[in-house]
């Protein structure tokens, strides 16, 4: 066994994390920050955070990663890191010359305190910051929520670039969230179909799912303009998908300049697509094409055409709240049974909503916010599971156990396809679906007797 | 195309090359770089000095990772039976988890932590009230799950900031235990200026809290260490392999597939032979002080270099039997490791390479690239000190900077009871004048041809001018590099964790190393990059009339 | 084993065939005609070839499947099937008011030789054909060729309908092939995408991939228009995409109306889409446009990235002729090793061009047109393979010799996706890619020992 | 909704669907089909009469197949230890390979040559020359290949037409062979009206060349043989478990999980229970009259029917012990089946359901669907004959038109030396008095509700009509029928090959069916079917501001 001192037997744990299920803040404000285009994220911190963000983001993209680090050095560290963030700047733009440089903190910058406003008005009276060019940031301390909590906290830095013009620009903020590439690409495929003009951001598309051409751009062509960032004052309203990473950006468009939001869900199976098409619909005031329908329809069509194999199928799930919520909505809706469900993100609202959407199902769902893979491990030796969704580290479980296994969310470093084909959306629905029959029916291919064996299925 | 004749800088003047790389630079960064760029003019024993183990340069996008990365993800990682659990947020912990193929083999039923991530997932209240509880907590919670033979605790970034005294805590649950060692160790991310910083404090607390702890005789003849061998790819289970057919008994790996009770018998040998001497040789020179045991340089990277160092160690022991016998298996070994060069030969031959990675390792496969007729035209290391590049001769004349003395250097005297010199100084002497290179390494650059060029700490910025420029035929460096490299149409050889192969060491390992790089420099796929309608893009409408 | 009386050794056989790799005639004429607007198949034979036409298609595509048939009694087959013709004729624009009646023998009817065209004037001059309304027909003697020959016969009698005005329309006709519907959606996507405009035919797309929407459409939206299928004799040019499906119409249509056409493979794989965009351009005199270079850019990006898993694998592959040669070229650009094909439509051509396709690969390729899956599980025998690229029936052999398996080609019974992601174009590259990847991935990770086990692959 | 209270066909007269039915076609097409469509006003035993197994109407879209269908696909196709050689151009073959679900268990080693397809793959040549020799060859190469027990040989089309005199054919090689018995079918897919035309043919050449080849006494008390039953999904395993568990011995099933020895034995037993008439009745008879076994009707679909025909099978045998053991094996099997029932029932109560399938299918469904409180409101057969709605007793009065005059009714005497009634006039009598009835079934009608719609050789038209007007919750036909019925978002249940779902027969197979009915007549899917912007189309934004 891979996970052999692995009790079946669940213990109480107060201060002891094993196999997370979530990582820490910097990632995910490195993350949003290649959204931007032609940024490079800045992580203020000792170079190993850098480099390891960089390797995770690698490895599961398969693409380069560029970002810059402080390299702290135990002077930094007790004298602070103001020198060493002024220098990075300089460096960064007489070398690199993005057009914006996203710095975000790190455990160590926040223990010592370092104040990046003042840093940047620093560098900013000393000039070092190219006229045109820009310098954003964001406070993600690694021992406050997740890797999630970092990606919104870049998003909400991205909102904080608004500059509201005072005429509205007729059109619609979507604010994806941690979604792959493709998934963003996705959304703005549905959204321009549904003739909305909008603003997408972070928009990863077109930055991490790159060609092989034999030439290499540090910054290349996707990614939402500076422009665009600061047009989302202007627009009509915000559509955030997924509180937990876009919802406090677009509250403060909200708050601060009176842009009207509605945060949803993340638009991965039936209902949570439905919501966000009506949503844009009643939002911009326009009528779904035929085209969605018909999308949608072909959906709702495996979804009959299969039923069988997904009724009443036991799942344990791994993942981030934004995600584990639509894909706990998705799996109820196919008559399907998720009752392991853990994140590693804290917050007691995750637990609400899962049970929300679980109610009256006929069973008491187990599920935990700021839990762990150990701890879902053990769910399943309790009670197994039809088939595990997880990252790619709940291959061990699935091994251990003899799971079927989807990998979905983040990283996957074992399989591609996440970064070409997406899972949001109707087609996104589809291909989700795909995935699940798929392994469900590969395992009753493999252990189905000679004479069960099935032609067709 | 080959370069066999030219210069290794093909059409390019090294020096040209040099100004093109940091030219973009601001003056003062200029000049730092340009002491970390060196244009190869070795003379006999005449190296031209480098800068090296300096600061990394903020903003500047570098390969290098942190002292924890060293300490937790490189010694220590490999060890299946202690438990491993990181003090500080979770990232560190999370990113250190199963991402570096050093593999193990712990049977069907041995201890195995190597899968598992613990932490104690620091919060905003243990970061303002102090996280020693939570510590003394969590590992009372990892003994009561595991009961493991030991723990080891590693601070990340905040925990030195804030004060956490991990040792009190680790040496408290150890007496409170009686029957696990635990200790700890003080490698926040932000100490030194690279990885190497982190085997050195590694280094210290292994020796402090495990060498030594088990005096039990192991059986075997021909006793040794293999230090510095981390197994990625199962490169350690090949050099095992050759040992066992030689006959020489390896009591302990440092780290590779390597367990407690071996580090703890670790002063029961008679030589100690360094592989990585950048991240290991404190411990060879703390066990030649306390213990007696002298140590070589081996390398078994590349089938010559592995029978070069089997050689070594057999005529240090001086017993014909053992000098027979690695003849023996030499020969059994090296046919069908020619016949594979030679079936590859044909097809790399005169294609050059670019190796940046590690403290030593990019000398260590600069053999390797030669024995397939591949040039190395240029190479550097991540952490490497100036004797890793210059030879080992140098120390005496190194200076040690600030960030270098804030990392501890243990004083170690003769064990009262235990030492016992393996060899008189006269054995040595002999054994020297017969070629045993005691305590000594040669530096990289002896090694390399005239007019490469050497880089210390390579940067993204550097690497991509050079492949530019250079247009190498495959380029070696870690994940990091990979696909910014691949995306100019040079395939990439990570070396780190050797991608998805490997072993590479020793006989076998050199073989399927052949196969991977002829593979790598003659894949159909980078004849791909351009499309019909960009190679031919006039617009003449032909028909078949079939 | 499901198999168990295969032998390892090869003996010839003259006069048996054993699990073949092909079926008849009518089907393919069947697939073909659902892709006309608003046309009701009809079968001329007796109703058992029809009721397993449609089974076929229809558990193919969990769509339903409408088609007539003559019902042919005894009588009828002594005294022919004109009697019978005319009434389902009557019946069938009475009943289901088709647009078009497009009919096909079978090996009753063509060896009775009822003669269709004869029949067709016979209902003309007796007024059963609605004004505006069309019966079309085809020779499909299930004696001759295979499914695919039966599919380009139908493609060619709706060639047939081409009128031209005299007056060029600027379109360039497609003519895909049997590929599935969303295959062909994707070639119009693309072929829109460069800038062409065109007449897709046959295009089944919107007729067997239809949503779950509460109303049946006998005669969905889908479907190449009479009017499309006329005016194909104004085109510029043809791209026939498959020879074995698509050549004969592309001919015809240049020797009756001198419509310049070329006969390329079928765009599966890096090279043969390559050369399909590079006509399309050529033909139509227009630039590729930067949005296609990108998705070819992440189909090398992939290959490039997962080449260590590609390199020298043994592939066995059973299907048509047009697939075959295109993914064998796929898989040799690949590094793989494509070592045994068979398909089950004679021709001897097809077998020269897979030898030169595999040509300098360095090993002799085991190739038979006219070949059966019993030889094809033999030749596995004696040389055991990495994978197995087959249609459905293909799994009796990936279990008894525990091959990884990717389902591709028709029929595929037992597993989802084919209705909804193409594999034509580069996207399609990085799906089968995807494909392929995940079963020798899943694989290792099945086999790999615990301390050979990876995270990253 | 339930229509418990309403009449079948809820606010629809009748007369009006059929009305409604029938309108589209032209007059005389609505002629003939009135007389297929038949609102059910069974009185005792008086019921109407309804044409059927007439020829199907061309170019209307008919669920039916041909008689290679019904004598290849359904009755051979079963038996696992036969060859199955079609004679004709590949796609017959083809089409019948794997596609019917009818499952198989030959142990580790036994023959099982039904994952096999194969062909003669007629040829142009073959036509126009003849395909006799071809088949000779064919023959030859299974038998060198499989050296099988036995070859069966079938026609398609064209075979016929040509005048390939396939019965020679076969009797040449099996004289040939000597260790293999050799025939053939002409069933080639124009004759008759339907698959029942298939399945006269397979009888009647079953019992010429197999029947009676092996009269070595078999072990058991109670012999019988179950005709009719397919072991679809597995129903066949479900009834052995039973029968075994009641000590009754089945010496042959025609033909579900068969071998070729089982036919061979069949006139060994004492009984023969049939539970498809329609597509095996010949056989019975046949039997009968040469060996003198008696048969009766039994139905092991539904619960209640199971029981009812165990006890007429133990009755049957008039001896206690065994009419004790049946009485034992019912009480332990009905409580799980009545807690599943009343565990699905509040939720199936009151559906209504629609079956068009087979010969006497929709008729023992129907029981099963009566065991879950839902409601049968249309029904009808694929290929039945009048008998089969009417009941046996009409079968003097039934006039044999010209197609079914084509197909052979062999004739068939007491066997000279192996006749032997099992049972004498009186004992017949005296049973009969008891209630076990000998030679004879019921039809559909009559076990239909009053004014609900029975239809014959039902088509795509009036099915979609039928769906439309009545909304029935679910709609059982084949795979053709499936999704343009369920495209009306009404559930779609496949009785011929169950979907992937069975075994459906017996106890175990009862409580399976509850279980999917339940599933499919409430699942959530069919509320998905309108979009949101569908179902509220007013455009009014609104926001929650969070």
């Amino acid at each position: 066994m891979l996970l052999r001192h692995t009790p079946q037997e669940i213990t109480e744990r107060q201060a002891l994390t094993i196999n997370p299920a979530k990582t820490c803040q910097p990632i995910g404000a490195m993350y949003a920050a290649l959204g931007i285009h032609g940024c490079l994220p800045h992580s203020h911190g000792s170079q190993g955070c850098c480099a390891y963000h960089r390797s995770t983001l690698t490895r599961h993209y398969k693409e380069p990663i560029s970002a810059s680090t402080s390299s702290f050095t135990e002077g930094a560290s007790v004298f602070g890191g103001s020198a060493n963030m002024l220098q990075a700047i300089n460096n960064i733009f007489t070398v690199y010359q993005p057009e914006v440089i996203a710095v975000h903190t790190t455990c160590l910058s926040e223990t010592i305190g370092d104040d990046l406003p003042q840093i940047k008005k620093k560098a900013l009276d000393e000039g070092k910051i190219p006229a045109g060019k820009y310098v954003i940031s964001a406070s993600t301390p690694s021992y406050a929520g997740s890797h999630v909590t970092g990606f919104s906290n870049m998003v909400t830095s991205m909102a904080a670039m608004a500059a509201p013009t005072g005429k509205k620009n007729g059109k619609i903020n979507v604010i994806p969230g941690w979604v792959e590439p493709t998934d963003m690409e996705e959304i703005k495929r549905l959204v321009k179909l549904v003739g909305v003009s909008s603003i997408l951001f972070p928009d990863t598309s077109g930055v991490l799912n790159g060609p092989l051409s034999g030439e290499y751009k540090m910054f290349p062509e996707g990614g939402t303009t500076v422009a665009e960032l600061q047009a989302t004052g202007d627009s009509l309203a915000t559509l955030a998908l997924g509180d937990w990473c876009s919802g406090d950006a677009a509250r403060y468009l909200d708050k601060t300049h009176k842009v009207p939001c509605q945060v949803l869900d993340m638009p991965f199976g039936l209902k949570a697509t439905d919501r966000f098409i009506d949503a844009l619909r009643t939002t911009a005031g326009v009528n779904v094409p035929e085209e969605i329908g018909l999308e949608r329809g072909q959906l709702v069509d495996m979804i009959s055409d299969m039923h069988q194999y997904l009724y009443k199928k036991k799942v344990a799930l791994a993942g981030d709240p934004d995600q584990l919520i639509a894909i706990t909505e998705f799996l109820v809706s196919l008559d399907m049974c998720p009752v392991h469900i853990v994140t590693g993100t804290p917050g007691k609202k995750f637990e609400r909503r899962i049970k929300e959407l679980t109610e009256g199902m006929g069973y008491e769902v187990n599920v935990k916010a700021k839990g762990d893979l150990f701890l879902l491990h053990q769910w399943i030796k309790n009670e197994p599971v039809d088939l595990l969704i997880c990252n790619t580290y709940g291959k061990y479980i699935a091994r251990d156990e003899d799971l079927p296994f989807v990998r979905w969310g983040f990283p996957i470093l074992d399989r591609q396809g996440h970064q070409y084909f997406p899972t949001v959306g109707y087609k996104g629905g589809l291909r989700l679906l795909e995935k699940i029959l798929g392994v469900l029916m590969d395992r009753k291919d493999r252990d189905d007797s000679e004479s069960k064996f099935e032609l067709v299925l | 195309m080959t370069t066999a004749m030219k210069k290794p800088t093909g059409d390019w003047q090294p020096a040209d090359i040099k100004a093109e790389l940091i030219k973009k630079y601001p003056a003062k960064i200029a000049r730092k770089r340009a002491k970390q760029i060196i244009i190869n003019e070795a003379q006999e024993n005449e190296t031209p000095e480098i800068m090296a183990n300096v600061r990394t340069i903020p903003g500047i996008i570098t390969m290098r990772g942190c002292t924890y990365a060293g300490c937790k993800g490189v010694i220590m990682g490999p060890t299946r039976d202690i438990v491993n659990l990181v003090h500080g947020p979770i990232g560190c912990s999370f990113y250190a988890w199963l991402t570096r193929r050093n593999q193990t083999d712990a049977g069907p039923d041995g201890d195995n932590f190597m899968t598992y991530c613990l932490s104690t997932d620091m919060q905003e209240q243990d970061i303002i009230f102090g996280g020693e509880k939570k510590l003394a907590a969590a590992i009372q919670e990892a003994y009561d799950l595991f009961h493991p033979r030991s723990i080891a605790v590693f601070a990340t970034c905040p925990v030195g900031l804030i004060g956490d005294d991990i040792h009190t805590v680790a040496a408290t649950m150890k007496e409170k235990f009686g029957d696990c060692n635990v200790y700890a160790f003080s490698c926040e991310g932000y100490k030194g200026v690279s990885q190497s910083a982190g085997h050195h404090i590694a280094n210290n607390q292994v020796f402090r809290h495990i060498v030594g702890e088990n005096d039990a005789e192991k059986p075997g003849k021909y006793k040794i260490n293999l230090l510095g061998e981390y197994n990625i790819g199962g490169d350690g289970f090949e050099i095992d392999r050759i040992f066992e057919k030689c006959g020489i008994t390896c009591i302990s790996t440092f780290s590779g597939n390597s367990t407690y009770d071996q580090f703890a018998s670790a002063h029961t040998v008679d030589l100690n032979a360094v592989m990585c001497h950048r991240s290991i040789n404190y411990v060879a020179d703390m066990l030649e002080t306390k213990f007696g045991i002298p140590w070589i340089k081996v390398n078994f990277i590349g089938a010559d270099s592995t029978a070069k160092s089997l050689r070594k160690i057999a005529q240090y022991f001086d017993d014909q039997a053992l000098i027979d016998r690695v003849e023996e298996v030499i020969e059994e070994e090296m046919p069908p490791v020619l016949a594979a060069r030679q079936e590859v030969r044909p097809r790399t031959e005169g294609k050059t390479a670019m190796i940046f990675i590690g403290g030593s390792r990019a000398h260590h496969y600069s053999f390797l690239f030669s024995e397939m007729g591949m040039k190395t035209i240029s190479a550097g290391h991540e952490f490497a000190h100036r004797d890793d590049y210059e030879g080992r001769r140098i120390l005496p004349h190194l200076k040690v900077d600030a960030d270098s003395r804030n990392i501890e250097e243990i004083e170690v005297n003769p064990d009262p009871t235990r030492y016992q010199p393996r060899k008189s100084a006269e054995e040595i002497e002999e054994l020297q004048k017969k070629g045993v290179p005691f305590n000594s390494y040669e530096g990289l650059m002896p090694d390399m041809e005239q007019g490469s060029i050497i880089i210390d700490d390579l940067n993204q910025h550097e690497a991509e001018k050079l492949v530019e420029m250079l247009k190498p035929d495959l380029f070696c460096a870690g994940i990091k590099e990979k696909y910014s490299v691949q995306k100019l149409g040079v395939p990439m050889k990570q070396l780190h964790s050797y991608d998805s192969g490997g072993p590479y060491a020793g006989f076998q390992g050199a073989i399927n190393f052949y196969q991977e790089i002829d593979r790598l420099v003659n894949s159909k796929v980078w004849s791909y990059m351009k499309a019909p309608w960009q190679e031919n893009p006039q617009l003449s409408a032909t028909y078949n009339w079939e």
